[in-house]
């Protein structure tokens, strides 16, 4: 049975890139992709406290779907944003979206 | 007097040889080694765990085999099918009745040159057409051949079988990216359009299969329908996933994968030599699949009698299931005329989706007033015909209104219409001519 | 460890479908013949040149029906466990099912009547 | 047949590393957006495998559905909405190597805080007993358990699609 702590420090390698992604690309549908890597990384923990707490009950399966809730819906309004600043800006770099009405 | 015994002859040879090889089969498979192949490995010296291994791959072989050949033999029937309907012979120089037509097929492909467009992206380009194929191989895995031969039974079945089509999603768009052709790429994008709306009321209308056996595994599904065929008890969610699987594989009248009148012949214009053939032979064995798709959850697998007595009669009977199931798509491809871009989104999301989620909601109620109202056969009589009559009744009865319904609704919107063409103004909801743009 | 036995089978199928069409494709590309030249590996226009490189302007309809069936897919993933519990709830399940699915075709009734999912 | 020794399942495991941590650093380091989205299908595939590993697979399936089938689906309709698929040259802003410095910082204090106290003792699961999808579906509705979350999950769909659908077509 592989040990709890190799899917934490996994699901940690993962969030660490993620968050690298988010802080340095300048694309913002690449940014969003990492947010979504990031989320990733929340619900292997999730699911890894669940199968090596308690399995029995239903806590980590349900909190895991409602991450896939979350982020489904994070991503269809961030990528609706993203195109609707690309239809008035013509660039999705995110330095140039710098005023607060454009 | 003469040409009637020759077509009786005719017919009476290849059942008589199909019955001797099925005998045949049928004693080969009780044979010891066969049966406990993994026992064997091990009596033979070899530690457990390879034995697994070796004895689960060639599992894997054999159930990931069975539809490639079976391909092999649909282009054939679909060829001989499609003259008949047009009143021409089909391919019968190859072979006796031209059954050995689509190996020279396959032969003529292996020699055809692969040519890869300038720019193109090597990876997702080579990718593209295994991928195809690989999505519909993945959904053997979990089909029901027989009640003691299938490949796995999972626990979450049907889940699975809707996971693994999104794959086929994946390789359309690497396809129609990778080859660098503007038309390539906007031909995908169109199929993506068809594929993913076509999906809400495929997974919709398998909710409904679900809910009546209680178990999502394909397994379970079919011993769920041992009284009653689903086809019985949800007709309309029958028809829902008919139609939507049929859109799922691009044919018949939802054809926009590679119409002659498409632009550039779709996203497959720049493959050439056996990565065409494989994004064909992706959609042939996923034609056949989704019959037997039909003949698993709709009409009860490989239930019939004597099934659990004699697998092979049972194989027989799922062949001859889903053999209807796809012929009838053949009809579908050959009679009807092809559907325009947009009167098949409309349709798709201002009928099947609205028509789905009316059908699951009518179906639980219903469900559960029958339980409430202890209509419903209890567990152990669960798998006897007489005891599943009133609740299939009841269902059957909810389905018709639902239909009646919605057939009155049509019908008046169709009136609606035609008034508004005779007063001359075209009212918001008739069918625009088709945009001149893309 | 029944759980993972089972998906030992899933995994080794993972492994071997890619190979199975991928062995065809081999072959066809040892015995076919192989004399690449700039024409024929130029993008097929119908014949005419290609004009500009391989982006053309998208129209938002595409992105909608994704985001419609992205919804809709999340959806599922709810109503899969209800369906299959089905058979041991009580009225009230059948109740909190019936809202979830009344407020999701309400976000479908309204993305109707506003045209978004024509096609034009 | 058993299955669940160390070897095969370890070998499992690294493989799904592999691809999820790949996937991940491709679609950090790509030149060619499409092929960011591809890198993220790659990792979201090695993350379904984990859910597999974790004996959930009602999630693996989950995961494969929603998030390699929708998800990687919009972004790949995005970049091609966005035009930003052409290689772009500059993919890093100019504190590029802060954010090294700090995604680096912030893995070492994950590991040093959380990992560390678990280290030794967690290697087997408390009991092999899994709750099973129709455990789900009764806990999405029964009362006590997930029913208010759930109803609110759809309000939030519905929210999101709304939303969506108003700020993506706003100049027709």
């Amino acid at each position: 049975m592989v040990p709890l702590w190799m899917f934490l420090t996994a699901a940690a390698g993962l969030f660490a890139i993620g968050a690298y992604g988010v802080l340095s690309r300048r694309n913002a549908v690449a940014i969003l992709m990492s947010v979504e890597l990031m989320l990733n990384a929340v619900n292997i923990n999730l699911v890894a406290f669940w199968r090596f707490q308690t399995p029995m009950d239903m806590s980590g399966q349900a909190f895991a779907a409602f991450v896939f809730v979350v982020a489904a819906a994070e991503a269809a309004v961030g990528l609706a944003i993203i195109i609707s600043v690309y239809r008035g800006r013509r660039s999705v770099t995110v330095d140039d979206v710098d005023l607060l009405r454009w | 007097m003469d040409r009637t015994i020759g077509t009786l002859i005719k017919i009476a040879v290849p059942i008589v040889i199909g019955v001797v090889v099925i005998l045949i089969l049928n004693s080969i498979t009780s044979a010891s080694c066969l049966n406990d192949f993994e026992g064997c490995l091990v009596d033979g010296g070899m530690d457990t765990d390879l034995a697994g291994l070796i004895a689960i791959s060639l599992g894997v072989v054999l159930v990931a085999t069975f539809p490639l050949l079976v391909t092999i033999l649909l282009i054939w029937i679909e060829r001989k099918f499609a003259a008949r309907i047009q009143d021409r012979i089909g391919p019968n120089r190859v072979g006796p009745i031209g059954l050995v037509q689509p190996l020279a097929d396959v032969v003529k492909l292996l020699g055809k040159e692969d040519i890869t467009p300038a720019g193109a992206d090597k990876w997702l380009y080579n990718a593209s057409p295994v991928m195809m194929v690989m999505s519909v191989l993945l959904i053997w895995a979990v089909m029901p051949l027989t009640p003691y031969h299938y490949g796995i039974d999972l626990e979450i079945g049907i889940l699975y079988f809707i996971a693994v089509a999104s794959i086929g999603t994946l390789a359309v768009i690497m396809a129609g990216w990778s080859s660098n052709n503007k038309y390539a790429l906007l031909g995908a994008f169109r199929v993506v359009a068809q594929l993913i709306s076509y999906e809400v009321p495929l997974a919709l209308a398998l909710l409904v299969p679900v809910m009546l056996a209680g178990s999502m595994s394909m397994v379970g599904i079919v011993e769920a329908q041992a009284g009653m065929w689903f086809l019985f008890s949800a007709p309309i969610a029958a028809f829902l996933f008919f139609i939507s699987s049929q859109a799922e594989t691009g044919r018949a009248p939802f054809d926009l994968l590679e119409a002659e009148s498409e632009l550039v012949a779709g996203y497959n214009i720049e493959y050439s030599g056996m990565k065409f053939a494989m994004f064909f032979a992706g959609e042939f064995m996923h034609v056949f699949t989704n019959g037997v798709l039909m003949a698993v959850i709709f009409t009860g697998g490989w239930y019939g009698p004597f099934a659990r007595e004699a697998p092979l009669l049972a194989f027989t009977y799922l062949m001859l299931k889903s053999g209807f199931w796809y012929l009838l798509s053949l009809l579908m491809r050959n009679a009807l005329p092809r559907v325009r871009i947009d009167q098949l989104m409309t349709f798709n999301w201002k009928f099947l989706v609205p028509l789905s989620i009316a059908n699951l909601l009518m179906t639980a109620f219903l469900l559960k007033l029958v339980q409430e109202g202890g209509l419903a056969p209890s567990p152990e009589e669960a798998s006897d015909f007489i005891a599943n009559i009133p609740q299939t009744v009841v269902l059957f009865l909810g389905n018709v209104a639902l239909a009646a319904f919605v057939m009155t609704l049509i019908r008046n919107q169709g009136r609606e219409e035609r008034l508004a063409e005779d007063a001359g103004e075209p009212s918001d909801l008739t069918v625009t001519p088709a945009p001149a743009g893309d | 460890m029944n759980v993972l036995s089972e998906w030992a089978f899933i995994g080794v199928f993972f492994v071997l479908a890619p190979v199975l069409p991928a062995l065809p494709i081999a072959i066809g590309g040892i015995l076919s013949p192989r004399k690449p030249n700039a024409i024929k590996q130029a993008t097929y226009e119908c014949g005419v040149e290609t004009v500009g490189d391989t982006w053309v302007q998208f129209k938002v309809q595409y992105y909608i029906y994704g985001l419609v069936f992205l919804i809709f897919d999340v959806e599922m993933v709810f109503l899969f466990p209800w369906a299959l519990a089905y058979g041991q709830l009580d009225f009230f399940a059948f109740g909190a099912g019936l809202l979830f699915i009344f407020l999701l075709t309400d976000a479908l009734i309204y993305t109707w009547r506003k045209d978004a999912l024509e096609w034009a | 047949m058993t299955f669940g020794d160390l070897t095969y399942e370890a070998f499992a495991f690294g493989f799904f590393t592999i691809l999820t941590l790949g996937g991940a650093l491709g679609v950090v380091a790509n030149r060619n957006l499409v092929r960011g989205a591809v890198w993220l299908i790659v990792s979201l595939f090695g993350v379904a495998g984990y859910f597999v590993l974790l004996s959930a697979p009602f999630l693996a399936a989950v995961q494969v559905l929603v998030y390699i089938g929708a998800i990687g689906i919009l972004f790949t309709f995005a970049v091609m909405l966005t035009r930003s698929m052409t290689n772009l040259n500059e993919r890093y802003n100019q504190q590029w190597w802060i954010a090294a410095v700090t995604s680096i910082a912030l893995f070492g204090m994950l590991v040093l805080l959380v990992i560390l106290p678990v280290f030794g003792e967690q290697e087997t699961a408390v009991s092999d007993v899994v709750a099973t999808t129709a455990d789900l579906g009764v806990a999405l509705v029964s009362g006590d358990a997930y029913v208010l979350p759930f109803e609110v999950a759809s309000l939030l769909l519905t929210a999101a699609m709304i939303g969506a659908i108003v700020i993506a077509r706003e100049e027709e």
